[in-house]
């Protein structure tokens, strides 16, 4: 009997990061777009601290460093557990890890992204190559193809996405900044409802229908925040040769 | 009188909720475009690859290279976009297309569909079908509600090749628009001066009446 | 012992058809850029015909129709099997077919454009609930995940890909244009040896690297063609209201 | 004398055909980017996203948004590009990546690469390794020759967690460059001055001599 469900591509754009964040629970799943530092949604991140929820499980690439970005929330002891593919000089995520107060999941990159595209697309799992006689390969099946051993990887999904593009426009249609693209495209895929952090909203229209990175049909929450401290995790630089 | 193939069309648009992403099969289905309420903000996905399809182009302003999934030429309404077919495919089977309108040559009650072979026919192929069918979050199917030879065509079981299974939610046929259900097709709305008899009678399963 | 392959990467601009076809052979696996007759690579596709191999396996969404495109491989019997998702009004490939000089396999198309991802992407193989229940899963491994049958799909590729880009530079770059996109990125993903066939060569440089819809890694040999017929496979229009 | 890091660099430039697809892991590959002749047409991936990839930017000009796997600012080429990290991934996985270099704890003779974690160390994470050694046509491992406590790093078998099985080719070290084999590490290149007995007695496995 019951009909379609209440069509969620209107009015997406929020007048403020509280409002965005409406919804967001206790115990959700998040992911968040970035890679390091690069290409945070900052005022998100850090207005899931104001909103005061916890138990998060936390999907990012690597929770932040440095004590900037995703450390937040390591911080403010609203982390769970955390699926990310590196760690490195994260102190704030090796202390709370060795203090026990937050499970990780470390997860190859490539099968991290490709298991949560495979949510996004509809694929419930799927056999890769990589991981194949390693610890990775614990309590997963195993399967040849090709003679080659392949692992049974599953579809990684979220309730909520956070994500930073560049320009957005009213219906979600996204555009992103070099390397600060990365994971985020396919978060907005994989989550049941996305929120995006626009450095710019711009008129619908403005995009080239070629020149959309990522459709609208993957965005359902849009705040404009202009400013942004976009810090550098490792600022090398190389001298000026003379006369330039 | 059954509904013609435009209130067929008209019928089925309000199915549809504002703020949708909308996929249209071929035939019938394509018809329910013109009947869009245009400040709905009711997006048109078609898996070629475009999310916003625009009605027909006007004469002289017809590119070869933008086209609809049933290869004619169309438009791209301001604020589309267009992607490979991989990432159509994503929309589809990933659950992003909020409502999609297939043609039907078969639904059952529990809502199995079979739209893309006849059994002993010409092999047309499955196209998007399939995908659309395993993938949408509501899919509704219209089709007249008997063939051409007066054999209903919502059945109790499916007896041509299936597309999915359990994945029609309602059916919109001439007659009017039911649910699907273990039980039976639940009548919604009858076409005006349609008798429920006269469903039944040219219905293959139970219709019932009423909530369940 | 053996080092690494010869790079592939440089010198991809031919100056013919004939050139770019090179090596092409009897019996070749040739995925085809397209849907239906737009987006094709014509130039590649008739120079397929005049280069005389034979006994193809041929992967694309139609295999051509109205005795264009692909139509034209069918007519010259050069095709051993055609795996593809629709035939419709093909009526060069019902001939074939009924004829038994072609075999066919059909496949739901997003499945078919999922299989040559996964063969561009190292995936061997996935799960999809596409055709369960319906003779696409015949033969193939059922499994249930989320309580949903999925079936289990492998990766499809070819030893060659024929493609169309609206713009390509000389690394290999592509742009393309509104729906001639469709299956060709995937397909040069897949493919061991990849032939665009643009219809603009431009200068390297020339796209933003943020605007590039298939970076040039999946491409191995280009050729410029300006000229195309660019049929219409069902041409409707509206008439223009009064005073437009 | 064994090579220096610089050495290294180059020697393992030289490895690399011109016209081909290039990911440098973090710490010593590294290095390579800059023995790269400019006129080869090699391509530098980095698997957070670009397609030639260029030098450290100019004083002034680093973006924190242009950066590389190892978070560093850096360049992107002219006909570079930048694309998400499922693409950037099916290039690795896929097998399109021709080249990749990557630093090691251990190499084993038949080839297996341990190279991101130490039992009982603190666990730093896995990052694109894993998908870099099972991916890419050809692995070029690149280590000093021993640990700074003198433990051969080349060894019969991996005792560090895998990071791939059966995937490093070529094993460049400040002692030599050698390939990978069942029965042992098979010398390709001595550095100037050191002796074959000084790399047989700092290695953990067979060290052979000649065509196989």
């Amino acid at each position: 009997m019951s009909g379609p469900r209440p069509g969620r591509h209107r009015d997406k754009v929020r007048a403020s990061v509280a409002e965005a964040l409406e919804g967001l629970h206790d115990g959700a799943r998040v992911m968040v777009g970035g890679f390091g530092l690069c290409g945070n949604p900052e005022a998100l991140i850090r207005g899931v601290v104001e909103r005061g929820v916890r138990d998060l499980v936390l999907i990012s690439n690597n929770a932040g460093n440095l004590g900037k970005g995703l450390n937040l929330w390591l911080q403010a002891g609203i982390v769970r557990k955390v699926i990310c593919t590196y760690i490195g000089t994260n102190e704030a995520l090796h202390e709370q890890m060795a203090a026990g107060r937050v499970e990780v999941e470390i997860v190859p990159q490539g099968t991290f992204v490709e298991r949560i595209r495979a949510a996004g697309a509809g694929i419930a799992a799927f056999y890769t190559p990589t991981g194949a006689g390693t610890v990775v390969a614990e309590g997963k099946e195993i399967r040849e193809f090709d003679g080659r051993p392949h692992l049974l990887e599953r579809a990684l999904g979220a309730d909520f996405a956070l994500v930073r593009a560049r320009r957005a426009d009213p219906f979600g249609n996204l555009r992103f900044w070099r390397t600060a693209r990365n994971f985020s495209p396919l978060m907005c895929m994989a989550a049941r409802t996305t929120l995006v952090e626009a450095d710019e909203l711009v008129p619908l229209g403005t995009f080239d229908p070629d020149d959309v990175h990522l459709p609208g049909i993957f965005v359902h929450r849009i705040v404009e925040v202009r400013e942004h401290e976009d810090p550098f995790e490792y600022r090398v630089v190389r001298p000026r040769p003379e006369g330039r | 009188m059954p509904w013609s193939r435009e209130q067929m069309a008209e019928r089925a648009a309000r199915e549809i909720p504002p703020g949708s992403i909308v996929n249209l099969g071929i035939g019938l289905p394509t018809l329910v475009a013109d009947c869009i309420p245009p400040d709905a903000d009711i997006w048109l996905h078609t898996e070629n690859g475009i999310l916003g399809m625009g009605p027909f182009p006007y004469e002289g302003e017809e590119d070869p290279q933008i086209i609809n999934a049933g290869k004619q030429t169309v438009t791209i309404v301001r604020g589309g976009s267009t992607f490979d077919s991989a990432l159509s495919f994503a929309m589809i089977r990933g659950g992003h297309v909020d409502v999609t309108i297939l043609g039907a040559m078969q639904v059952s009650a529990a809502g199995d569909l079979a739209n893309w072979a006849i059994p002993g026919g010409k092999v047309m192929g499955i196209g998007g079908a399939m995908d659309l069918a395993s993938g949408s979050g509501f899919i509704l199917a219209m089709t007249t509600h008997v063939t051409r030879e007066g054999e209903p065509k919502l059945v109790a079981e499916c007896t041509y090749p299936l597309t999915a299974r359990r994945c029609v939610h309602r059916v919109l046929t001439d007659l009017g628009l039911f649910a699907c259900g273990p039980e039976g097709f639940r009548l919604l709305e009858l076409a005006p001066g349609v008798s429920l008899d006269e469903v039944r009678r040219k219905t293959g399963a139970p219709v019932l009446e009423g909530r369940p």
